[in-house]
């Protein structure tokens, strides 16, 4: 158990909990949605430090070099980058119709709307 | 000639470097929109171009050098473009070139 | 060296997580989410993921700041309301956290060439993905070959994004010229006004198009594939409707094809796998796909990797499409 | 050579795209409709061939398992499959009519093409035998629901679908880092593969610091998913704003398919062993699950949406799912997943007349149902044989599972429990009794036009699902068989 050894993960946590934290407390969605996407991205930063091999290169095959960093979970991550992206694009579409129906992005403001009719 | 590749690279790498806080740095303490996109610009222009000039001259004459070339390439035509369509849009939207008694520090 | 980049980086990425927390103003906060993003693919590198990177880079700093932009354009861009119970979310957060602390404990160092995930399942790719699948990219051996059925899970996830925001938002707002026009903020006298910027940006999309096509054939090499250079394919398009309005945009290509260009990029994958299947391989078991299994795999790659880039190009470019009719609508 | 398992996700996968390049709109249905009765079909061999001759590997892309994604089908797979596959089969019959009068005729080939992709997620779930592979079918059938729900007619289904969004996105991305924490322990994605290798990892006295926040993300993504207590606020929104044929659809399937994954990755992954012995899950899921079926039940009482009612009541169910699983005993699992099979039933059956009522009268609120006993007879006579199944009245297939969980709570001797879920059951037949009383103890004041029936394309599989609720309740060999062998399954670990 050493300090040094660890303080990518650790940074890569609190960025994720930074996200989290946009996405539970802000009421605006557009916000809640970059929120969602710093938490998403955040967990990729803790997926590619896991696959870093120490003196290693880009898994990309090259005369002379021995050592690569590990290429699966490289794989996972772009493909859950582009769920990410997927995710955004809806939410946003759905944040935009929400924008028409009810004038307002603020989920309190939203809220009240329903509650009065 | 290889020390003295080494040198020119690392010397245009540094003033590069320099440039680029400058920019940043010029960014946050002018006055109005144009004076910062000024700032902006040095880093866009001078930073980039030197810093990839750097670069260059280290890696010889291979393919990251042709690669290097094109960024330099997209670089010197994207960057004043982006500044111009910027300053442009600003001045449309009634931002005043000369700094205002207001903003006069 | 490394180090200094790495911390250099984590700590820049820090600092923008909570710019993006503070600020209030939208257009600030989908900036910093850019460059973010962009900061993330910079440390994607120093970890040597360049694939990743190549896509972080051209995904959130590209495709998903312009949706957000052109969400923002259409609807609002500031944020009203104060956070909403700080203290309880604080203390989920951090709690949430402190689990995840907690789970690291017992996580081999950083970097460790010992660590389990890099002994049982890995050495094979690196060591024989060459010999079974014939590309010099591992990421893209095991993307389109040993985990391909991913890789078209993926593709649907594209293609449901864009079935969805066209169900959701339908192209109602694209039937006069007028609006249209509107949408991309285009007036005649705006056009004439960026002269330099229409001149350049007319010069700059051939270059793109052709990087695209360049990404998508050269995943077998470099980093790159499919959804990259569908991805930079796609910004060609937005560009020029940005700069000529969405009206002579869709004249280029209408909405109706794109939709089904996306379709049949999706069928293209699911095709090869039926095609598989029918010469009496396994679903996506490229080697049947030829005599020798080596120049199989590389067809079916091909193949795979020709339908990802389609699919993801026409659907990013027809949400984009759909986005920014919204704003045409509501001028 | 057995291409089953690939062909079971295969088919509905690649109608989607086929739905989007027909021009004609019914075809988008035609297409639909055919690509799931199809799927269904396959369900039927694939679950047969299971049964007989034990479970089946499918290799994808010929890549042998731990390097490759494959699919692994034993009889627990086969029964999700089974549920999932017959209730879409029976909600595109349905959907036609409904369909037309909810969805704007632009999005039509849309709506069709989602719900089958959202189908295929499912099944892809159930049917993988890879970590990383669920999260991205779970992604597919998130995203596709989320797209589904918002095309509600009224504009809080937007609010519903987006509030589902975040908290989906949110359990997923906690799932996402549960299996990646997983990965860095052992370097392997597949299942079986993680089973042999979490077993081997060394661990201290109190068990390995990773797997233990890896058992917590991904019980608490997946409690999101499957709407436990807690962590339900999304469900009865989402579940009373989209449109009918949707509501049908996730409500009889969704948050099955995340139990299945929340008994693949406790029982088949990390071992019965370390959750339920060091880990206490059943402790853990008591609690909630308790919580679900008293409050959930007594929140039921006092809606007038009677969808909302019924959502609410799905909640309370899912606790009864819950709760056999936390008995950690063979008789509690195999209730719970017995459970599962009769849930779908069920609510596929009330949430069906849900549909033909709001299609003859435009809601569903309390109001509108007064008379509708004698204006709408067959409709209103399914709700009441499946709300009937709901309370678990005997010779109904809700009776058996609840029978069986009643057992094993006394095998357990957990008496209290007991009590609760009795009252759970009470509480179900004064909700339901309230729809009941209005339909056919309140009439209308205004004069009767006689019957407004339902259309036959509606009735039928709505009665399909009703005779199958009493169908089980009567002869419960094969759904009981089915589930007492998963049960067995589960208990060894999955390697049966």
């Amino acid at each position: 158990m050493n300090i040094g050894a660890h303080y990518n993960y650790w940074v890569a946590i609190f960025l994720m909990m930074t996200g989290f934290y946009v996405v539970i407390t802000h009421g605006n969605l557009i916000k809640k949605l970059i929120g969602l996407n710093l938490f998403t991205t955040s967990v990729f930063i803790l997926y590619i430090s896991l696959a870093k091999v120490r003196g290693g290169t880009a898994p990309i095959i090259a005369p002379g070099i021995e050592v690569y960093s590990n290429p699966l979970p490289h794989v996972l991550i772009l493909t859950a980058i582009v769920v990410g992206v997927a995710t955004t694009a809806v939410g946003l579409a759905l944040a935009l119709l929400i924008y028409d129906r009810y004038g307002t992005l603020e989920e309190e403001e939203i809220r009240l709307k329903d509650d009065s009719l | 000639m290889e020390t003295f590749l080494a040198w020119a690279s690392t010397l245009c790498i540094s003033i590069g470097v320099f440039l680029g806080i400058t920019g940043a740095v010029g960014i946050f303490r002018l006055p109005n929109f144009f004076t910062r996109l000024h700032a902006a610009s040095v880093t866009d222009s001078g930073c980039a171009f030197l810093l990839l000039f750097g670069l260059m001259l280290q890696s010889g004459f291979t393919v990251p050098t042709i690669k290097l070339c094109f960024i330099l390439v997209f670089f010197l035509i994207s960057s004043p473009t982006a500044a111009h369509a910027l300053s442009k849009t600003a001045l449309r939207s009634g931002a005043q070139p000369t700094p205002s008694p207001r903003e006069d520090r | 060296m490394e180090l200094i980049i790495d911390i250099t980086l984590l700590t820049f990425l820090g600092l923008t997580a909570l710019a993006i927390n503070r600020i209030d103003k939208l257009f600030c906060v989908i900036m910093l989410s850019g460059i973010y993003s962009l900061l993330c693919a910079s440390l994607f590198v120093t970890m040597d993921a360049v694939d990743v990177a190549f896509t972080e880079a051209a995904v959130g700093t590209g495709i998903a700041t312009v949706l957000l932009l052109s969400t923002i354009g259409a609807t609002e861009t500031e944020q009203r309301s104060a956070p909403r119970r700080p203290l309880f979310a604080l203390l989920v957060v951090c709690a949430t956290g402190a689990i995840l602390v907690y789970g690291t404990m017992d996580m081999p160092a950083f970097g460790d060439p010992n660590a389990p995930i890099h002994q049982h399942v890995a050495p094979r790719y690196v060591q024989q993905s060459q010999q079974e699948v014939g590309s010099d990219n591992i990421v893209t051996s095991i993307l389109s070959s040993y985990r391909g059925f991913d890789t078209l899970g993926e593709t649907v996830v594209i293609f449901t994004a864009g079935l969805s925001v066209v169900g959701l938002i339908g192209f109602r707002g694209m039937q006069k010229f007028g609006d249209r026009q509107r949408a991309a903020g285009i007036t005649r006298d705006e056009m004439e006004q960026h002269l330099v910027l229409r001149i350049v940006i007319k010069m700059f999309i051939p270059l793109i198009l052709l990087f695209a096509l360049y990404v998508q054939f050269h995943g077998d090499f470099g980093p790159g594939g499919g959804f990259q250079a569908g991805v930079i394919f796609a910004s060609g398009f937005i560009f020029y409707t940005l700069m000529f309005g969405l009206d002579a945009a869709m004249r280029v290509v209408s909405p109706r094809t794109l939709s089904y260009i996306a379709a049949l990029g999706v069928l293209l994958y699911g095709g090869v796998g039926i095609a598989t299947m029918l010469m009496g391989g396994n679903y996506l078991d490229y080697d049947v796909l030829r005599h020798d299994p080596l120049h199989g795999q590389h067809l079916g790659i091909f193949l795979i990797e020709l339908g990802v880039g389609t699919t993801v190009f026409s659907v990013m470019v027809l949400i984009f499409f759909a986005f920014s009719s919204r704003k045409g609508l509501r001028q | 050579m057995n291409h089953l398992p690939a062909i079971q996700v295969i088919i509905p996968l690649l109608c989607a795209p086929l739905c989007l390049l027909l021009r004609w709109r019914t075809g988008a249905w035609l297409i639909a409709t055919i690509a799931t009765w199809a799927t269904f079909g396959v369900s039927l061999v694939l679950a047969r061939t299971v049964v007989l001759n034990g479970a089946i590997t499918y290799a994808m892309g010929g890549w042998p398992a731990p390097w490759g994604i494959s699919y692994h089908v034993d009889t627990l797979s086969a029964f999700l499959v089974l549920i999932v596959s017959g209730v879409g089969a029976l909600t595109l019959a349905f959907a036609y009519k409904s369909v037309q009068r909810e969805i704007r005729p632009e999005s039509l080939r849309a709506f069709y093409a989602l719900l089958l992709i959202c189908l295929a997620g499912l099944l892809g779930i159930v049917l993988t035998g890879d970590a990383f592979n669920i999260y991205v079918f779970l992604e597919i059938s998130s995203l596709s629901a989320y797209a589904l729900i918002g095309m509600g007619q009224r504009r809080r289904a937007l609010r519903a679908a987006f509030q589902y969004l975040i908290m989906g996105t949110i359990g997923a991305t906690f799932i996402l880092i549960g299996i990646g924490l997983l990965y860095s322990l052992t370097g392997t994605l597949n299942i079986q593969d993680l089973a042999a290798r979490v077993e081997m990892i060394p661990a201290s006295t109190y068990g390995n610091h990773t797997l233990i926040t890896a058992f917590a993300f991904l019980t608490v993504g997946l409690s999101l998913k499957l709407a436990l207590f807690p962590l339900h606020l999304w469900l009865p929104n989402a579940y009373t704003y989209a449109p009918s044929v949707v509501t049908i659809f996730l409500a009889a399937t969704a948050t099955k398919v995340a139990v299945y994954m929340l008994l693949r990755f406790s029982f088949c992954i990390l071992g019965q062993r370390f959750v339920f012995e060091q880990l206490t899950l059943g402790n853990i899921l008591l609690l909630p699950s308790l919580a679900a079926i008293l409050v959930a039940s007594l929140v039921a009482i006092f809606q007038y949406d009677i969808k909302r009612m019924l959502a609410y009541s799905s909640i309370a169910q899912i606790g009864y799912m819950t709760l056999g699983i936390s008995l950690n005993s063979h008789a509690g699992l195999s209730a719970g997943i017995l459970h599962m099979f009769n849930h779908a039933l069920m609510k596929g059956a009330l949430f069906m007349a849900m549909g033909a009522v709001a299609y003859r009268t435009g809601s569903v609120y309390l109001s509108d149902f007064r008379g509708l006993g004698r204006r709408m007879p067959w409709t209103m006579a399914a709700f009441v044989l499946g709300g009937m199944s709901l309370m678990g009245v005997p010779l109904t297939a809700g009776f058996i599972s609840k029978w069986i969980l009643l057992q094993a709570t006394l095998e357990a001797g957990w008496w209290p429990v007991t009590a609760i879920i009795l009252l759970g059951s009470l509480l179900a037949v004064i909700y339901i009794w309230r729809v009941v009383e209005t339909a056919y103890f309140n009439p209308r004041h205004e004069i009767e036009h006689g019957t407004e029936e339902a259309p036959l394309s509606m009735l039928l599989p709505m009665w399909v699902l009703v005779g199958a609720n009493v169908y089980f309740g009567i002869d419960t060999s094969i759904p009981l068989q089915m589930a007492q062998r998963a049960a067995t399954i589960l208990m060894s670990g999955g390697t049966l």
